[in-house]
């Protein structure tokens, strides 16, 4: 069998749950591949993996591996299981917070680590400034958990729909005491996981066409989850090896990513891919920039996703 | 391949000059002792570069030297502002809260010998908690500002300091508790004119362990919530986004301030406990 | 054995301290869900049971100690002591490894000037610097050296933060001969191979074993730091993580009495080898 | 007037290996102004005594007063001055902070501290070495600081253990008149532990010999010597007659003569 | 035939106060059985010119030749037991062991290791002792103990640095009988320091007295008594007369007789 090494861009969870069915139910192994899922966690930069060799293909947001095609590793997205988007901005009702014209002053909980591209572009979107001022946000870099809307530490916090919303609500607050922007509805939508390799493997054929049985093997593990998604966050509870997920949030993540794929057969839409690029171009932000210019071709191809698909 | 051999020849050049410094009559003059890290430092420091560039490591694993060096000129605004953030307000002032709290902790736990036996092994089991897992702790309680990067920094530097103070103040002869024993001294003055001075060393022992406890602790704090500022936030926001140059530079600012941090303090020891046998070389 | 009564004191008091906090901190969140006014004991009952306290009770924590320490089979990935074990193991890696390094190099500065004067104040400067930065960095470049799992990198975390306490202590150790013990070496015109094993080597037990402690603790929260970026994957630094990630404070708290218990054993096993060891070679009194 | 005195004394040391009798039966009256000294082999119990006139070992028999108080009661009304075997100066003083650290301590009037520490340091011949660290001086230098340290108080009771050990004749012979005189100026009363046979003998108006295993008295010889003793008495035909009583006592203690 | 052979011999130790001049031409022959004492206050240089002829120091100036070889040769060759001011045991090691100490490290068989241990263990009164560690004995004790480890090997010269010094008058008359025989037995060549007249004349062929600032020799006597001394040769005319001279040697280099 031939090996391959995914790198995801976060622990084990139902936002990765089809490369889990994937693995679990065989399908990887029909493909005659060997594949280790190497989960991801703070401080792991799957594009720093790719590039020391320590994965083959890895999970990322599109921004982020924009970015860091523009610094010189030449990323290419081979395929889109994303078809949208889960990243909002959660704000508490009593913080008087209603629309975007009510940020100035307010504190606001971001995300870094590659994830903050989108909220730059959208504070440039809407001249908000965001070093502090008068009239601009308090930005804070937020940590993994949603503590700081609890405590009041944040007027606002990023959440993804499939996770950290859900423990908001489990922890006691009603959808009706959140105000709730979603970043594809703001207009600064950009995609979210997709698979990304190094821009010279490809030119070998042999990883190309390891590329392409993985991919198949991939979507066919998604669109599994998509179906059956008791099942997919049970294999998921049962690969997490710390032990700590539970089945019902699990559960939870798995129903909510399933809006997301759902409109994805793989391979990636050159119009959303324009989409994220025009947006990150129209609000570069002058210390947040993720790229200064047209990524050009190369960024993406449909050469694995043609074969894998048809 | 080239610049595997010319990084050995640097190497062997650097060694050469460091060890004719150390060998030669002066070798004990501060110049020499700045000399010798320093010549070993710069070999370092080319081998690196030459490696990185002859073996074709990317900029995005490990960059040269040069390109660090060239983000840290371009970037000192933002360097130094994160500096003031992380190691001047949550490293500085979480040292001087913790270590003086360890200290009059100490002396209170001195009088009580119940408190000294109950609270030091104990000591040991809190020293060994990982600031990964109180750091969020604390930025929950304390903010994201700041006040969280201090606290976690008192947490760290407390014990160690605790227990070296502790250790310092019993750290007299018989004869020396004997001598105020004749003059039928109080407290207070034994704990002044004796024990606190005999404790200095051990004090200062504490103190130079903190200082380093402190950069490392404000610094890992921020990973766990921070403003957009900080040393800590602009390594991990960097690391996310292949900034490794910036990371270095930051990483740079952390030994130079940490050093400078530690010289200084190493500095007043030597004037403070100019008379203890590991000062008088 | 004469410090049982006071430690335990101690911890009650601590335990006491901590209840009382443990109200103070959570009641904010029970005022705020309330929809009238509350009695005291209705504040203090809600704040002993919240599933998601900012402080958790001490009886809440131990009974999610209990559930993953007793109640579970050791080999399941539920279990804190299977976790513990991961981080033992690497703990006693790095602790090995780090151990190694720093008595080799304080061997080579005691008796190299040049070692010496180059080596001594990059170790201090290697101290400075933040390990969580280099961490990602020493997983991505073993991996480029196609050194795979978690293990090794873990374990070079490890060392990182262990080798220092001892080479500092083994300096210093190896340094404590005085001069008329070295000269009386000198006039038996021992070799330095010599003069190593029966003088410098035995001086500096002593120190050696105090700075062993410190450096197994070290080693201890090195291993926990390098759980993390390798992946969260295993070990008792992955619980934190994720109990942290999914707002189970139970989860991170427990996850850290376990590092203490850990720390608190591997100390006194320590202290037990450095007791025996100190009594064969004639120290005790 | 009776300073200091002993009866049926004891003191047993709880060890590990069984109890050390360090002393026992030990019975002495050291009048006001007495000049004692204790000699003995090694191990014999002359620090151990010392340390319980000073309240610094408490005597698990016997009873001991000093000036009418319990040894305690005398070391907090700071009657003694005590010179130890070694010279155990503060590392972190001058030689003039460590003399004027008792009086510190004793709270003597700011005025007169330098002038006491110059007069003592000037006895002890170490005048012009005010400024300079303990380890900056030979070890028969530190001696003498450590002398003068319990000099500079009004100490009524002097206890001096082994003062001189580390010094040569010469200069031995110069702190002997000079104690002697400074003795007969100020009408202390002195404890006095030596190894040397001719010092004891020089310097006391009693002469206390002891014995080991367990620590008692052997004998105490009256010195019918006068006050005034230049360093030739030395050679006189009493001094060698005490001399040679004290050694032939001090012979009894030990194993090979017999 | 000369074993030890010192012409001009300089030693100045840098310090931050400036130099120190411990040793100033020095001259001075040591022949094979001679037994030298070195006496003279307190900083003269005794404990310098000793470390001299073990190599442990190297002079600034003049010539120093042992056995024909220089100093740091002599060292290399083993050819020195040494007994430091203080005892300096290994305090890991039993009594035995630090005696068996330096046999190991020279190579001796293993076969004749537990003898010669045994032997100078009995030569200084400490059989029984072995098994016990440094910080068990008292301070006596333990000063004889190094001189054991000193003479368990056969080195030529024994170079001994006021091993008696912390010893009471009678274990000291004792040692130095044991001494005195040893050497008659060995032949060997022993440089003694001393603070004590009696001891100096009473062990030596010849005297050295020595006087400070900068350090020299300002005497050397070559003793007129017979190699066999019992105890009471102490009171014979010569020796009273040798220690005359000394004593006025000595008083010479101390400031406050003139
Ligand atoms: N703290 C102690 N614990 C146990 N034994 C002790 C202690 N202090 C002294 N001893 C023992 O008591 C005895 C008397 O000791 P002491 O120090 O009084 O002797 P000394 O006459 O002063 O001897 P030296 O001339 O060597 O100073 C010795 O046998 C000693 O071992
Ligand atoms: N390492 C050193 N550095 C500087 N000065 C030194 C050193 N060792 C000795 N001296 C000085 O050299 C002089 C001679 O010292 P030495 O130890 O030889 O005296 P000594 O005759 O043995 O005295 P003592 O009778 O006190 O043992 C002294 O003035 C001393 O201060
Ligand atoms: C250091 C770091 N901080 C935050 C995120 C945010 N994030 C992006 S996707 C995702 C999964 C949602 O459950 C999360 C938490 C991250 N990846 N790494
Ligand atoms: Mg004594
Ligand atoms: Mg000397």
């Amino acid at each position: 069998a031939d090996e391959v090494t995914l790198q995801l861009k976060w622990v084990t969870q139902a936002q990765f749950a089809g490369y889990y069915v994937a693995l679990e139910k065989g399908f990887y192994e029909e493909e005659d591949l060997d594949v280790t899922i190497k989960p991801g966690g703070p401080d792991i930069a799957p594009e720093q993996v790719i590039a020391g060799g320590g994965a083959d293909v890895i999970t990322t947001w599109m921004a982020a591996a924009l970015a860091a095609r523009e610094r010189g590793l030449p990323l290419v997205n081979i395929a889109q299981p994303f078809k949208s988007g889960g990243l909002q901005l959660t704000c508490l009702k009593e913080s008087g917070v209603e629309s975007p014209e009510d940020f100035p002053g307010r504190t606001l909980g971001v995300w870094f680590f590659g994830n903050e591209y989108p909220f730059y572009a959208w504070m440039a979107k809407l001249g908000v400034p965001t070093d502090g001022s008068e009239d601009g946000v308090e930005v804070l870099k937020q940590a993994f958990n949603v503590d700081p809307l609890l405590n009041k530490q944040a007027d606002c916090i990023s959440v993804m729909t499939y996770n950290e919303y859900g423990q908001v609500l489990d922890a006691g607050i009603s959808e009706d005491e959140l105000v709730t922007f979603n970043y594809l509805d703001e207009g600064v939508g950009m995609m979210e996981d997709g698979l990304y390799v190094l821009e010279e493997n490809l030119e070998d054929p042999e990883f190309a066409d390891k590329m392409v049985r993985f991919v198949r093997a991939s979507m066919k593990g998604w669109k599994y989850a998509e179906e059956n998604p008791e099942e997919a966050a049970e294999i998921v509870v049962d690969s997490d090896e710390t032990g700590a997920q539970t089945l019902d949030h699990q559960i939870y993540m798995m129903g909510e990513v399933a809006k997301l794929t759902a409109g994805s057969n793989g391979a990636l839409d050159p119009a959303d891919f324009d989409q994220t690029v025009a947006t990150l171009l129209s609000a570069v932000s002058p210390d947040n920039p993720a790229i200064t210019e047209e990524p050009g071709e190369g960024a993406w191809t449909h050469a694995i996703t043609d074969e894998a698909l048809n | 391949m080239d610049s595997v051999i010319l990084a050995l020849v640097v190497w062997a050049a650097g060694t050469f000059v460091a060890v004719q410094i150390s060998r030669s009559p002066g070798h004990d003059t501060l110049p020499a002792r700045i000399a010798v890290p320093v010549v070993f430092g710069i070999m370092l420091l080319v081998m690196w570069e030459l490696l990185v560039k002859g073996l074709n490591v990317s900029q995005v694993i490990l960059p040269a030297p040069s390109v660090i060096a060239a983000t840290f000129a371009r970037s000192t605004p933002t360097l130094w502002g994160d500096f003031l953030q992380t190691a001047l307000k949550g490293g500085v002032s979480g040292y001087l809260i913790g270590c003086s709290a360890a200290f009059v902790a100490a002396l209170a736990i001195d009088r009580v010998p119940f408190l000294q036996r109950g609270l030091l092994p104990i000591g040991n089991f809190v020293a060994a908690l990982p600031i990964v897992g109180i750091a969020p702790i604390l930025v929950g309680w304390f903010g994201f500002d700041w006040q969280s990067k201090a606290a976690v920094v008192v947490v760290m530097v407390f014990f160690p300091m605790l227990v070296n103070t502790v250790q310092g103040l019993a750290d007299t002869t018989a004869m020396q508790r004997d001598l105020m024993k004749t003059y039928s001294a109080g407290y207070w003055q034994s704990l002044f004119k004796l024990r606190l001075p005999a404790a200095m060393p051990f004090i200062f022992n504490g103190l130079k362990i903190s200082t380093t406890l402190a950069l490392i602790g404000a610094i890992v704090a921020e990973y766990f919530g921070s403003p957009t500022r900080g040393m800590g936030f602009r390594i991990s926001t960097e690391v996310g986004r292949l900034g490794l140059d910036m990371v270095w530079a930051e990483i740079t600012v952390a030994a130079i301030a940490g050093s400078v941090f530690y010289g200084l303090v190493a500095l007043i020891e030597r004037g403070v406990t100019f008379w203890h046998p590991s000062q008088r070389s | 054995m004469r410090n049982v009564l006071p430690v335990l004191t101690v911890l009650l008091v601590i335990v006491g301290i901590w209840y009382a906090a443990a109200i103070w901190m959570n009641s904010a969140w029970t005022l705020d869900r309330a929809d009238g006014p509350l009695t005291f004991s209705e504040i203090v009952t809600d704040t002993m049971s919240q599933d998601r306290p900012r402080l958790p009770a001490p009886h809440q924590v131990w009974a999610e100690f209990r559930k993953t320490v007793f109640d579970t089979k050791v080999t399941s990935k539920r279990s804190l002591v299977f976790h513990g074990w991961i981080t033992l193991s690497s703990t006693l890696a790095g602790f090995a490894l780090g151990t190694l390094t720093g008595i080799l190099m304080a061997v080579g500065i005691v008796y190299s000037r040049p070692v010496s004067m180059s080596l001594m104040p990059w170790a201090i400067i290697s101290q400075t610097i933040p390990i969580v930065a280099l961490a990602p960095m020493i997983i991505v470049v073993l991996a480029s050296l196609g050194v795979d799992g978690r293990a090794v990198p873990k374990a070079i975390i490890s060392a990182y933060l262990c080798y220092f306490p001892v080479l500092v202590g083994m300096v210093k150790g190896l340094k404590s001969p005085d001069a008329m013990q070295l000269d009386l070496m000198k006039t038996w015109s021992a070799t330095g191979w010599q003069s190593f094993w029966r003088l410098r080597f035995p001086s500096s037990v002593p120190y050696l074993f105090t700075s062993l402690k410190v450096g197994i603790a070290a080693a201890l929260v090195g291993t926990i730091v390098g759980e993390l970026p390798t992946g969260a994957v295993r070990g008792l630094g992955a619980r934190i993580l994720i109990g942290d990630q999914f707002g189970n404070p139970m989860m991170i708290w427990s996850a850290l009495i376990a590092a203490a218990v850990l720390a608190g054993v591997l100390v006194t096993v320590v202290s037990l080898m450095q007791t025996a060891a100190m009594k064969r070679m004639g120290f005790a009194r | 007037m009776s300073v200091i005195e002993a009866k049926k004394l004891e003191l047993t040391f709880q060890t590990n290996d069984g109890p050390v009798h360090a002393l026992a039966d030990v019975n002495l009256e050291i009048a006001k102004g007495d000049f004692v000294s204790f000699i003995g082999p090694s191990g014999c119990g002359k620090t151990t005594f010392l340390r319980c006139i000073a309240g610094l070992e408490t005597p698990t028999g016997g009873t001991l007063s000093v000036n009418g108080m319990t040894a305690d009661e005398a070391r907090r009304s700071r009657a003694y001055g005590y010179v130890f075997q070694a010279a155990g100066l503060y590392p972190w003083r001058t030689i003039a902070g460590n003399v004027r650290l008792p009086l510190e301590i004793m709270g003597y009037p700011k005025a007169e501290l330098s002038d006491r520490v110059a007069r003592v340091l000037e006895l002890v011949e170490l005048s012009g070495f005010e400024k300079k660290y303990p380890w900056q001086l030979s070890g028969g230098m530190q001696q003498r600081a450590s002398i003068a340290r319990a000099l500079a108080f009004d100490a009524d009771i002097l206890l001096m253990d082994e003062p001189f050990g580390a010094l040569d004749e010469i200069v031995r012979d110069h702190l002997n008149e000079q104690l002697l005189s400074l003795w007969a100026r100020t009408e202390k009363t002195i404890a006095f532990v030596t190894h040397s046979i001719p010092e004891a003998v020089y310097l006391s108006t009693k002469i206390v010999v002891m014995s080991p295993r367990p620590g008692r008295i052997t004998d105490v010889i009256d010195s019918p010597l006068p006050k005034d003793r230049p360093l030739d008495i030395r050679d006189s035909k009493e001094f060698l007659e005490i001399a040679h009583r004290v050694r032939e006592g001090l012979r009894a203690g030990h194993a090979y003569d017999e």
